[in-house]
């Protein structure tokens, strides 16, 4: 499916890739900020299943139901990973923002920047 | 049994071990340290058999799962991989030196978790180095990431969250774009495995996303390497965690990106026609930069550990551009390096970490003449700081003398002339290092009558400043490893 | 707040300097959906032909991820242990390690839970908790045959312990992790990489190989099997630990 | 023909041992003195049982470590190494009784005799280097290891002084450095062994560039003229460093760098064809007679002592500058004159200071009379300065003259002659006011020099004398001195 000449899947990519830079790079927020990581990481995974979709193909799960054509399985094996690995990154983001908020009572980069 | 069999448990003993350390730490905290130690040892014990196989034979590899190549993960052995054993070693200096060191910083229940996640950081890194698949070396990098982003944050109140935070913030962003280049080679060629990938790209693939994807994997290896313009997060993390964390984060989780580097340039061997040369040129300037501004912000600092911390930059500024100069000697050099470095720089953090344990400060202003009440402290802060700048006859000489004399082999003498002399006027300011410990009365009380540290600090601190002159005289054994690692990579570097 | 310039700057940096060219470098990507498009080229027909045969699993994303990227997984999980061991490294961890306050009665909606709960959410979410437990082992048991596996297992416990811990209040909830087995339990899932990792090379292949003929696949289905419990349950506590020490 | 021996690399090791003993245990004054005492003897002795071999052309090597081909460490003592680690074993023995006997009672005297035996070692490690590596390794440890004696004092000029040191030497280090890869580079290999590695096709500008580099670097050391702001300002250190570093330990190695770099680098006939040696010798010769004329106005004794050093450091410079056999014997063998006449002067210094705490010229009005034998020993290393017959310095001018008429340099006589005139006018004034002043009041009471200071300063006067009178005896430096330039110039073996 084509848009400005531009593979959708890949236009997808590129828009929430950039929404998610944006978000780590600008917001002053440090949740926001995490979020933007998370939104990144998403864009990042979308670009690998689709990479491995066959048009028309069925869900790589080999019964009786499903037949010849069947998607990749490997981006989705290595998509699942990633999943995994932004779960833990933002765990130990999540701990960490509480553990500033404990100590400065704000997660505003700006007024952080003049804590001691 | 092939020593192959050994290699997946040079990644799964350290983590077993971090495991257990947990475990058992969560009822006797205080043999968490004994255990971590014991674990390590064992690791460095294991990893003498495949680096003696690989003197031997050359290089090998494994399937894991039994999968050849292509199709299971593959973990390879070669030449550069015998850094494993080097880099274990350095992890058994740096567990008994905390023994003592987390008294005074960690409470008691959380001392379990910390010497887990340093298994889990030592377990990362030889598998990230051993590891010749591009999703595998992804995955090993997250766990190095995060172990490093925990180790930051372990001791201080708010602020070493904060910097931790930043780094986190940082490093995510890396490791996504590492993913994405990942994609990206995944999309091309439809392999993961280094050597398929490395011969599907030879054969020939379009050359925009190839380029695209040997960029990002570049910058996401570069950022967590720390390189000049990409640096920004590293004083803060690095000065802020405790002495021995200092250590290991200088010393080797920033060597992991330069690994990743090499790893990249072997990969880059089937596509070196078009964008190598580009990237060369790129990381030699970038590494210039990197060792002059490293160096001065070094030497502004009247912290010391921002002071280690600033000269880390410019010592990964020394190994990118040896490796860029894209001539065997520079190469050469620039390897070399990785190893010098992380021995000095353990000796420099253990040092800093023993004079602000015994005396509390931090400062060079403050901590004047301590020399006398901490001779051996002072002895391996002193070692440590000649070694820093490159004179002979300690190990920071042989990768100025490799990387000089590739700059001339490369015909580019003016980057050789501005390493020497770039780092030999720093010697001069870290003079103000050895002038405040030796050369200067003592201003505070608590430095003058400060005490010696004890036996499990002081041994590990006086073993790698001993291995930094020995390396500096005998650097043949490391060199006998790194040439062949070099000469089989050179083809990678095109014209 | 950010002052503006710093915004736009930031906009500016991130879409023109990287988004757009990282578009059209995309763009440039071979077009997929087509069956002989590269990103097939190399590996995947041969676990689309043979996965099922190999590694007797059905769900070929589980084969991958178990049998023949095993190794990638377990450097996984080792992640998300990595994860808690941060969490629980971090100062604000302290309070937790020895004992949590001791707060709360059995009323409803314990005092002790972080959000007042209504009596309907308090009755629905404790007449649905065992078919939510039933729904995950379910998954977990049919995850190498179709869509699931331990990762969405643990997903699904952890979620249900987070439901129970808002309704029934931490100190309750908390016996269901078993304190003298919770460091055990966490562990659960690089240890069980590790033992099947040894056992695949003790019954004389290599590290976590599963030996077994093609069509007898008894020991390939129990090693599958433990490792996926061990993801399932290791998983499970982690998060629910990692719930625990954050939310407080 | 070469022995695989290891003595080349044992006699460094010995004070690099002591080193260690002393850092490591030497707070018992007792123990520190004997084995500072103990690693000098063991060191002479290494030395002088190699001196045989030597003279029968036999060259001790020993390889101890190869990096990569063509680099690695490796000691080789050929003649003209030996002559110098045997004039600085000799006189690290004299100096090290000096040192006992001076420092008693002074502060921070474990880190002082740690780092003296260090120095030491590296000057004996530069002297038996085998190629350019080696050389340059034990060259910067050198800069490493007089630092802290440079320092000793702790005052803010003596922190002055030692930045000011190491910022000179450091650049000399790097030039050095450069050279040394620029060499490798060009000619593949770094020994010092041949008589020249580099030749005329490697392009006269990558020669050019050598030379400058190498001779530059190692003629900071050397003290040569524009080079030379370290070596006054670094008089601050105490004496006995003063003493062995700056008459012998490092400005030597700087000479004994440049005469290296001519002899077994470039090669006398490579340097003849390009003619780099003519601007070389002119420097030489300028920095002669101006750190003479310098000299005559400096009222600090030891000051004035420092500039007559760099004015000598350049007969050797010149010497080997000219490219001629009789010129090249004369610079080697100044090593040792220059060494042993220079040392007393510093060790009658010292015990002036010590005895009378008098420093400049001015005060010493009358002193002859109340420290005689000083002022004897004194007086025997200025006439041997002058260029007396009978005394060292004499035979140095000499051959230097007859080496300057063979190159047809007929302007190097000149500079003789003035620079014998200008030495006679800044020692001589010191001898008579020494002896033939009335005693000036504030000297009143002052005794001889005590046993500990006094026995070295007589021992190295008498070696004056007879290094003046020996002249071919085998086994005395002059022999040894021919032997190194027969094998630089490629001259047959002259001596039985």
């Amino acid at each position: 499916m084509l848009l400005f000449g531009i593979d959708l899947d890949y236009l997808a990519f590129g828009v929430l890739f950039c929404v998610g830079l944006y978000m780590v790079v600008a917001k002053s927020n440090l949740i926001k900020k995490v979020l933007g990581l998370n939104v990144m990481q998403t864009a990042v995974f979308a670009l690998l299943v689709t990479s491995g979709m066959i048009d028309g193909a069925d869900p790589p799960v080999r019964t009786e139901a499903t037949s010849a054509p069947f998607a990749n399985p490997l981006p989705q094996a290595m998509v699942l990973t990633g999943i995994v690995v932004a779960v833990a990154l933002t765990a130990v983001a999540l701990a960490l923002i509480v553990q500033i908020h404990a100590d400065y009572g704000t997660i505003e980069v700006d007024e952080l920047k003049e804590a001691p | 049994m092939t020593w192959g069999d050994a290699l997946p448990w040079l990644v799964a003993l350290p983590w077993t071990g971090a495991v257990l350390t947990r475990a058992l730490g969560a009822r006797g905290p205080r043999m968490a340290g004994g255990l971590a130690w014991a674990f390590l040892i064992a690791t460095a014990a294991l990893a003498v058999g495949p680096v003696t196989e690989v003197a031997r034979h050359g290089a090998f590899s494994y399937a894991v799962g039994g999968w050849a190549a292509p199709y299971g993960v593959e973990l390879r052995f070669d030449h550069f991989s015998a850094w494993v054993l080097p880099l274990t070693l350095l992890f058994v200096l740096v567990v008994p030196f905390s023994f003592r060191y987390l008294e005074g910083t960690l409470p008691l229940e959380r001392q379990a978790p910390f010497y887990a996640l340093l298994l889990l950081n030592a377990g990362a890194m030889i598998g990230f180095t051993i590891s010749a698949d591009l999703f595998n070396l992804f995955v090993f990098m997250e766990v190095v990431s995060l172990s490093s982003y925990a180790l930051v944050a372990i001791a201080g109140r708010g602020l070493a969250a904060w910097a931790a935070l930043k780094y986190l913030l940082i490093g995510g962003v890396a490791s996504t774009l590492m993913l994405l280049g990942v994609t990206f080679v995944f999309v091309l060629t439809g392999s993961l495995n280094l050597a398929d990938v490395s011969a599907r790209f030879a054969a020939g693939v379009d050359a925009a996303p190839a380029a695209t994807a040997i960029a990002l994997l570049a910058t996401s290896f570069l950022v967590k390497a720390a390189l000049f313009p990409l640096h920004v997060w590293l004083p803060d993390a690095h000065a802020i965690a405790p002495s021995p964390v200092s250590a290991v984060l200088s010393g080797m989780v920033v060597k992991i990106g330069v690994v990743g580097l090499i790893r990249l340039y072997q990969l880059a061997y089937g596509s070196s026609a078009f964008e190598m040369a580009g990237l060369n040129t790129l990381l030699v300037w970038a590494g210039a930069i990197a060792i002059v501004t490293g160096a001065f912000l070094a030497m502004v600092q009247n912290d010391i550990k921002l002071m280690l911390a600033y000269s880390t930059i410019s010592n990964v500024g020394y190994i990118v551009m040896g490796l860029a100069l894209a001539s065997p000697y520079a190469a050469i050099g620039g390897v070399v390096h990785v190893f010098n470095h992380a021995l000095i720089k353990v000796t420099l953090f253990l040092a800093a970490g023993a004079l602000i344990h015994h005396t509390g400060f931090r400062t060079l202003t403050d901590l004047r003449g301590v020399a006398r009440a901490m001779p051996y402290t002072s002895a391996a802060m002193a070692i440590g700081a000649i070694s820093i700048v490159g004179l002979p006859p300690t190990a920071g000489f042989v990768c100025k003398w490799y990387i000089a004399l590739g700059a001339f082999q490369a015909g580019q003498a003016g980057f050789g002339l501005a390493l020497v002399f770039g780092a030999l006027l720093i010697f001069v300011y870290y003079v103000r290092l050895l002038n405040a410990l030796y050369f200067k009365p003592a201003v505070h009380a608590a430095v003058r009558d400060a005490s010696e540290v004890p036996w499990s600090m002081r041994a590990p601190m006086l073993l790698a400043a001993l291995a930094c002159l020995v390396m500096g005289v005998l650097g043949g054994v490391p060199l006998s490893f790194v040439e062949p690692a070099v000469l089989d990579m050179l083809p990678a570097w095109g014209p | 707040m950010r002052s503006v310039a710093v915004r736009s700057a930031a906009l500016i940096l991130v879409v023109v300097l990287i988004g757009v060219p990282l578009v059209v470098t995309v763009a440039t990507l071979p077009a997929h959906g087509e069956a002989d498009a590269p990103v097939h080229a190399a590996v995947a027909d041969r676990y689309v032909e043979h996965g099922v045969a190999e590694t007797g699993m059905p769900n070929l994303v589980t084969a991958v991820l178990l049998d023949y990227r095993g190794f990638d997984t377990f450097v996984e999980v080792v992640v998300v242990f990595a994860a808690l061991m941060a969490v629980l490294a971090l100062p604000r961890g302290d309070l937790d390690q020895d004992g949590t306050p001791e707060t709360g009665g059995d009323a409803l909606g314990a005092s002790d839970s972080p959000v007042e709960v209504s009596p309907i959410v308090f009755y629905v979410v404790r007449t649905l908790a065992p078919f939510i437990a039933l729904f995950a082992v379910a998954m977990l048991y049919r995850g190498h045959a179709s869509p699931g596996g331990g990762f969405q297992s643990a997903a699904v416990l952890a979620a249900l312990f987070v439901v129970l811990t808002l309704i029934l209040g931490r100190r309750r909830t908390e016996r269901l992790l078993l304190r003298r087995a919770r460091p055990w339990l966490e562990g659960a899932a690089p240890l069980a990489f590790a033992l099947v990792g040894a056992a695949g090379m003790l019954l004389g292949g290599t590290f976590l190989s599963r030996p077994g003929t093609v069509d007898v696949h008894l020991v390939q289905e129990t090693m599958g099997f433990a490792l996926e419990i061990g993801i399932a349950v290791g998983g499970a506590v982690i998060l629910a630990r990692l719930f625990l020490t954050v939310e407080r | 023909m070469d022995v695989v021996d290891a003595r080349p690399i044992l006699a460094p090791l010995v004070s690099f041992v002591c080193a260690a003993l002393v850092f490591s245990a030497g707070h018992r004054a007792a123990w520190r003195r004997f084995w500072s005492f103990a690693a000098a003897a063991i060191k002479l002795g290494l030395v002088v049982s190699m001196l045989p071999g030597t003279l029968r052309g036999t060259v001790y090597v020993y390889e101890l470590v190869e990096f990569t081909p063509g680099i690695g460490i490796a000691f080789r003592a050929d003649a003209f190494g030996m002559f110098f680690a045997l004039v600085s074993s000799t006189l690290w023995v004299l100096t090290t009784v000096y040192a006992i006997g001076y420092m008693r009672g002074d502060r921070d005297l474990v880190r002082f005799f740690g780092f003296f035996a260090l120095c030491v070692s590296t000057t004996v490690g530069v002297a038996f280097a085998e190629n350019l590596l080696t050389f340059f390794l034990f060259y910067e440890a050198l800069t490493i290891c007089t630092y802290p004696l440079v320092v000793h004092a702790e005052t803010p000029e003596a922190l002055r002084a030692g930045r000011i040191y190491l910022v000179y030497t450091l650049i000399g280090g790097g030039l050095a450095l450069i050279g040394s890869v620029m060499t490798l580079n060009a000619a593949g290999t770094l020994t010092l062994a041949g008589t020249g590695v580099l030749s005329r096709e490697m392009g006269g500008g990558t020669l050019a560039a050598i030379f400058v580099a190498l001779v530059g670097g190692f003629g900071v050391k050397a003290a040569i003229m524009p080079l030379h702001g370290w070596l006054p300002i670094a008089m601050v250190a105490p004496t006995p460093v003063s003493a062995l570093l700056h008459a012998v330990a490092v400005v030597k190695v700087g000479a004994f760098g440049v005469t290296r770099v001519i002899h077994n680098v470039f090669g006398v006939e490579l340097l003849r064809e390009l003619g780099y040696a003519r601007p070389l010798a002119w420097l030489a010769g300028f920095t002669i007679v101006a750190a003479s004329l310098i000299a005559l106005r400096q009222d600090h004794l030891k000051r004035r002592l420092a500039y007559s050093t760099i004015s000598q450091l350049s007969y050797i410079v010149l010497g080997a500058a000219l490219l001629a056999p009789f010129a090249a014997t004369a610079a080697v063998v100044h090593i040792a004159h220059q060494a042993f006449a220079k040392i007393t002067m510093f060790f009658v210094a010292g015990a002036i200071q010590r005895r009378s705490g008098a420093t400049h010229v001015s005060q010493l009005s009358g002193i002859g009379s109340v420290m005689p034998w000083s002022m004897a020993g004194f007086t025997v290393a200025s006439l041997s300065f002058i260029g007396v017959p009978l005394f060292a310095g004499f035979i140095t001018k000499w051959y230097l003259s007859l080496g300057a008429l063979d190159a047809g340099a007929w302007w190097v006589v000149g500079v003789m002659i003035v620079s014998s005139l200008l030495n006679a006018a800044y020692w001589l004034p010191i001898v008579h006011r020494a002896y033939f002043r009335p005693l000036s009041d504030e000297l009143e009471g002052v005794q001889e020099a005590p046993p500990m200071l006094l026995v070295p300063i007589l021992i190295c006067a008498a070696y004056v004398i007879l290094l003046g009178l020996s002249g071919e005896v085998p086994g005395m430096p002059f022999s040894i001195a021919r032997v190194a330039v027969e094998h630089a110039f490629g001259l047959p073996s002259v001596t039985p």
